[in-house]
């Protein structure tokens, strides 16, 4: 892995270890909703992060409570790195009242306000001016939080990352636009759709910083968040850093991926996996030692075990649900 | 205490009130203020939007809470959704309701459904103020009256107000409301004078206004109908039929109970709606007096509208288009077949 | 000649029957074959669409008239309305109309107006097919039906068949109408198997179908709501009452002439439709029965809707959400004051 | 004018003349409007292009009715540049039934498909998808029409630029998007609304060229358009042509125009006027002498007044119109 050294002496084994963590759970968690779903246990539409767990954990590894991300219809990942409860994740998956949405968002709409996290997203490209949102509030409010928008090389095509761009840029508010670009919007590739080389060369066009990086490389993610969250920290405007990543699964479950190369898949889901090598980094490095990393995956499985036993066994919403918040009140 | 001033300044009023009570009340939009970032030009001559309503506002709390906006309307309409629902209260101006094509997603499926798809655990107190209706010979991309594709939508509160005194009140309890707001000003009411109380005040959502009292029929009309309605009371009165004429101010939440005791009492019902006449707030309430009010009815329910078609342009055309005093006699006339109320 | 197909194939077949006819038609939108420019792709193995709707078309026409487009809904159904100006007769597809949001302005201010404005000099032969419906927990911005929207708008047509040969031949006479229509599919009908007609044929708009005789109740019920209907009336006809259920077909134009024959003749009305209930295709047709037939009419015109809230993930609520059945005999019981109609 | 030698050879008397003459028919036709308007003798909102004229005539020198454009709110230059008939534009403005949308559309929506003028457009960013629907004809019945969009710079910030540029340049498609960086949106600077320095630089962004013309040089606009305009019809695709320009009026009629600078107003309605300009050069080079050009200007003035005459005596729409042609058959 190649990153500089402030960032070797930055890391701590404490920070390591959670990121170790985080991409596990995302990696189990999607796995486990893999199979679940396999078996027609799971209702709905199901998109799966699995592959790209250095993106969400390397920018939110930057993020406290406070800060705000937006996400998008795979959002798994995103939920999981910015704290999101992993029993109320599947619950809500399940479509049960103690999801975190009372079952009533599912796996497209998860969200935890509290936790900063507000909300994957049905709508590709929607995502965008809600971060500015989340921007502006601080702006406005002249704290110190930021808005990470994450999306996809598909939604980089969309009118709405212009608009939100240009808005974050003008008003050089703290946004950081992370592209997890894995190379297909569904069945279209990247370089079919988008007439850029790099999505990061869309940045000049609005007088931001845009950055590449490798995106199945944890730490250079880490890295390059840092420096974007703490420009945006600091009053220095948006920041558009595209990662260059890969999903392991389908577009959606069920997805029989024609389009996708098996020598490319191959060594994408198994020479390049990121958790893989992190693990790796983390074991030469000194970090962690092996059996602590063991450790955290067998804490991770049962992490993951119990919640889908929550998932499956926690109630369904109550009939009086179904009209229940639409609006503070109305009859 | 009361004054006599314009429908535009008592919008104006409302904004500068909230803005002066909370200071997380933000105005959003293109030209809100105008000539952002322009050297020469003194807060006091900015635009305050195309039609001059928020003239002032700037001046008074400085280009951090008054923020205008590029031409972007899914960016600044999104931006204020989530805006809302992380600390602040916005009111935005989506400047023509026709422009709602550029950013129905932000407003329908992000602003609208947030707090219901998050199981109650987000709100969102957003006003988004906009102009509507026909008149100014502004064609077809500029006079729709579109509330009723908002009505259509669950999670948006949709308020049209008729007079300056119900526009002030209303968009105070608009922005203080904790829901998505949809706030219509019709562009030719701006300079009607009417008599609006000091300071604040608000106006709750669902409760219907009756602006004329009568026992021979029911009129509702919705926004600037309600003048059109009140005109042909007037005339109707003179032919010896009292209208009672009842302006429901919101159609979502609508308040079904005043309409249905109007109804109870008057036996015939005539909506006056400038819309577009398929799947409007016209046949939205004559299918709720239907299922509700069957037995009140003596008649059947006329809804004057819009023909459907687009606005036309042209003066001579427009004119047509429009709802009038006439039609509304011409459809009494009609469940009355009496010929003469037209005729006389 | 006829098959027994399913309705996605019924589609599939509308679209290469027409591409067959006439070389102007191109099919757009996202991933409607899939995999554009990738090397080892056989297009016969392109996706054909999200739900496998347009397989094999791009094998049969090739990837310059079955075009993928970015995730630009704005950009790809702008460009098809000119395109459509300029000559060709674009198919274009909106994966879902939840998607709208990103695309209004095109519709409606664009396609929708340009014949008009234009003084018809333009013509606009458009066909914009879309998927709507709730029942696969698709939640709240993939699940909705938003054809009220579109009846709202004048210069759209608006078709939604419920059977595989209604959608064949329907969709055959949107794609060469000269107007622009939207074509909305259920996705819980996809799988539906039915007799289709081979080749060439249509189905005139304006003109309703009478999926079941009757003479007791008229059940009004819109595109997958006519089989909720045909259920609910077999079970009507076990406790002796016969319901006529009238399937429009296209909601824009509407075939009132039918619906009213029907109810003259039944004297009651039950409206089914899954959307949301204000200002939506019920009320509409409400609305007009009680303004042209309010003399046929013997009880209140009831109508069964989703509830006014955004479509809800959980199984468990998105059953409550639907209309069924059971609804409907609650209704029918309810203007019949005949609890036995119910609970026997 | 700094204008290439090439020019210099190709561009004929005639059509100097003609191009002379299209500018001063919008200057005449905006400056007769705006004193009708202002005598309250015409309905609705106008939008005045006078000092812009050498951008819509230089483009459209090189277009033929086969090809299209897609127009603005401030539409009339581009309408006369395309050839819309005078008269008619003007019945239309008035409502009349003589007028090119039969009085139906009025100024911000004039149109006229035989002469493959698309439509004003009331809808600030609504020609992008329009321009490129008309090369996607072009490019699927394979003949060498091109498109042109023209927007303003607010326009520029709007999501169907973003949409509709990268389509187009997926696709290859014959399209020429012009700006009219006119310095203001409404009353919004350009500079404030916009985060590029130059529209142009977003071409970048598109892999497709970019480049920045003096708008209020009719040779410049009309050399870059030249070679913009072949690009496309050999199947080169699309390009980003960023016209420096400034309005002579308000945004609309009745603006005050607080925002604008006096000295900026002067230097740029007198001193630096495109058609000043452009008479200077024709009289300089021998394009044509000056009782020709005199002559023009004289055709043109009483051109108007028809026009005005033909407005003002038309009649308006009959009734029935009110209902006809929103459909093609439909009770
Ligand atoms: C506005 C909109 N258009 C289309 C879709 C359908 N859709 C869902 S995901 C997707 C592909 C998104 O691709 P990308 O942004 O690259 O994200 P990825 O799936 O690769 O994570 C599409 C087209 C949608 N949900 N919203
Ligand atoms: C979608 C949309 N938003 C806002 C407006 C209101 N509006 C009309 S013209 C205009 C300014 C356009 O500026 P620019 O694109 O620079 O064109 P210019 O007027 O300078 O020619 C605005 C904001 C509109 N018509 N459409
Ligand atoms: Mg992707
Ligand atoms: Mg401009």
């Amino acid at each position: 892995m190649g990153t500089s050294k402030s960032i070797l002496a930055s890391l701590t084994s404490e920070k390591a270890k959670w990121m170790y963590r985080k991409m596990l759970e995302i990696r189990e968690f999607e796995e486990t909703v893999h199979d679940i779903f396999a078996k027609g246990e799971l209702p709905g539409f199901v998109h799966l992060y699995a592959g790209e767990e250095a993106v969400a954990v390397g920018v939110c590894s930057h993020l406290t409570d406070d800060d705000s991300i937006t996400s998008t219809h795979r959002g798994h990942g995103h939920c999981i790195a910015k704290g999101c409860d992993l029993d109320g994740m599947m619950a809500e998956i399940y479509g049960k009242v103690t999801g975190l949405c009372r079952g009533k968002g599912g796996s497209m709409h998860i969200a935890d306000i509290k936790k900063g996290m507000l909300g994957a997203n049905g709508i590709v490209g929607g995502g965008f001016p809600l971060a500015v949102g989340a921007g502006l509030t601080a702006k406005v409010k002249k704290t110190d939080h930021v808005a990470v928008c994450f999306f996809g090389d598909g939604a980089n095509n969309h009118g709405t990352f212009h608009e939100a761009i240009n808005m974050a840029a003008i008003w050089n508010l703290p946004v950081l636009f992370v592209a997890e670009n894995n190379g297909y919007g569904e069945a279209s590739t990247y370089e079919y759709a988008s007439s850029c080389t790099h999505i990061a060369d869309r940045a000049a066009g609005y007088n931001i910083p845009g950055e590449i990086v490798d995106g199945k490389d944890l730490l250079a993610v880490y890295e390059a968040a840092e420096r974007a969250v703490n420009r945006a920290r600091k009053g220095e405007g948006p920041t558009l850093l595209e990662c260059k990543t890969y999903r392991n699964y389908g577009h959606f479950e069920g997805d029989t991926q024609t389009y996708k190369d098996s020598e490319e898949r191959m060594e994408e889901e198994e020479q390049n996996d990121c958790i893989k090598k992190f693990r790796n980094y983390m074991e030469t490095q000194g970090l962690a030692k092996p059996e602590e990393l063991d450790e955290i995956e067998d804490s991770v499985k049962k992490a993951l075990e119990h919640a889908v036993k929550f998932g499956e066994e926690s109630p369904n919403p109550d009939p009086s649900e179904l009209t229940k918040d639409v609006y503070v009140s109305y009859e | 205490m009361t004054k006599i001033i314009t429908f535009s300044k008592a919008i104006n009023e409302a904004i500068s009130t909230a803005m002066y009570k909370d200071d997380d009340v933000v105005l959003i939009g293109i030209d809100v203020a105008g000539g952002a970032e322009v050297d020469h030009l003194q807060d006091q001559e900015a635009w305050g939007g195309v039609m001059g309503v928020t003239q002032g506002i700037v001046d008074k709390f400085g280009r951090d809470r008054v923020i205008d906006t590029p031409i972007a309307e899914a960016g600044f309409i999104g931006a204020s959704v989530t805006a809302a629902a992380t600390g602040l209260r916005p009111i935005a101006e989506l400047m023509f309701n026709d422009f709602i094509g550029s950013c129905l997603d932000e407003v329908m499926n992000q602003g609208a459904k947030l707090r219901y798809m998050f199981g109650g655990k987000a709100k969102v107190p957003l006003t988004i103020r906009t102009m509507h209706g026909a008149g100014y010979s502004a064609a077809a991309q500029h006079s729709q009256s579109l509330y009723s594709i908002f009505t259509h939508i669950p999670g948006l509160k949709v308020v049209i107000p008729s007079t300056p005194y119900d526009a002030k009140g209303l968009l105070l309890t608009s922005i203080f409301d904790d829901d998505p707001v949809i706030f219509f000003e019709d562009k030719t009411l701006y300079t009607m004078k009417g008599e609006v109380g000091d300071g604040f005040y608000t106006i709750p959502f669902g409760k219907a206004d009756i602006k004329r009292k009568g026992k021979d029929l029911t009129i509702v009309a919705i926004g600037k109908m309600v003048h059109t309605a009140l005109k042909a009371a007037n005339q109707l009165a003179k032919k010896g039929f009292e209208a009672e004429v009842v302006d429901p101010r919101t159609l979502s939440p609508l308040d079904e109970e005043t309409i249905l005791d109007s109804v109870a009492k008057t036996g015939r019902l005539i909506i006056v709606d400038e819309a577009y006449p398929r799947c409007n707030a016209a046949t939205d309430i004559s299918a709720m007096v239907v299922d509700k009010g069957f037995d009140y009815l003596d008649a059947p329910i006329k809804m004057i509208t819009a023909p459907h078609s687009p606005v036309p342009f042209s003066p001579s055309l427009e004119k047509l288009y429009l709802p009038t005093p006439e039609k509304i006699l011409a459809a009494f006339a009609e469940i009355m077949g009496d010929n003469s109320i037209v005729t006389k």
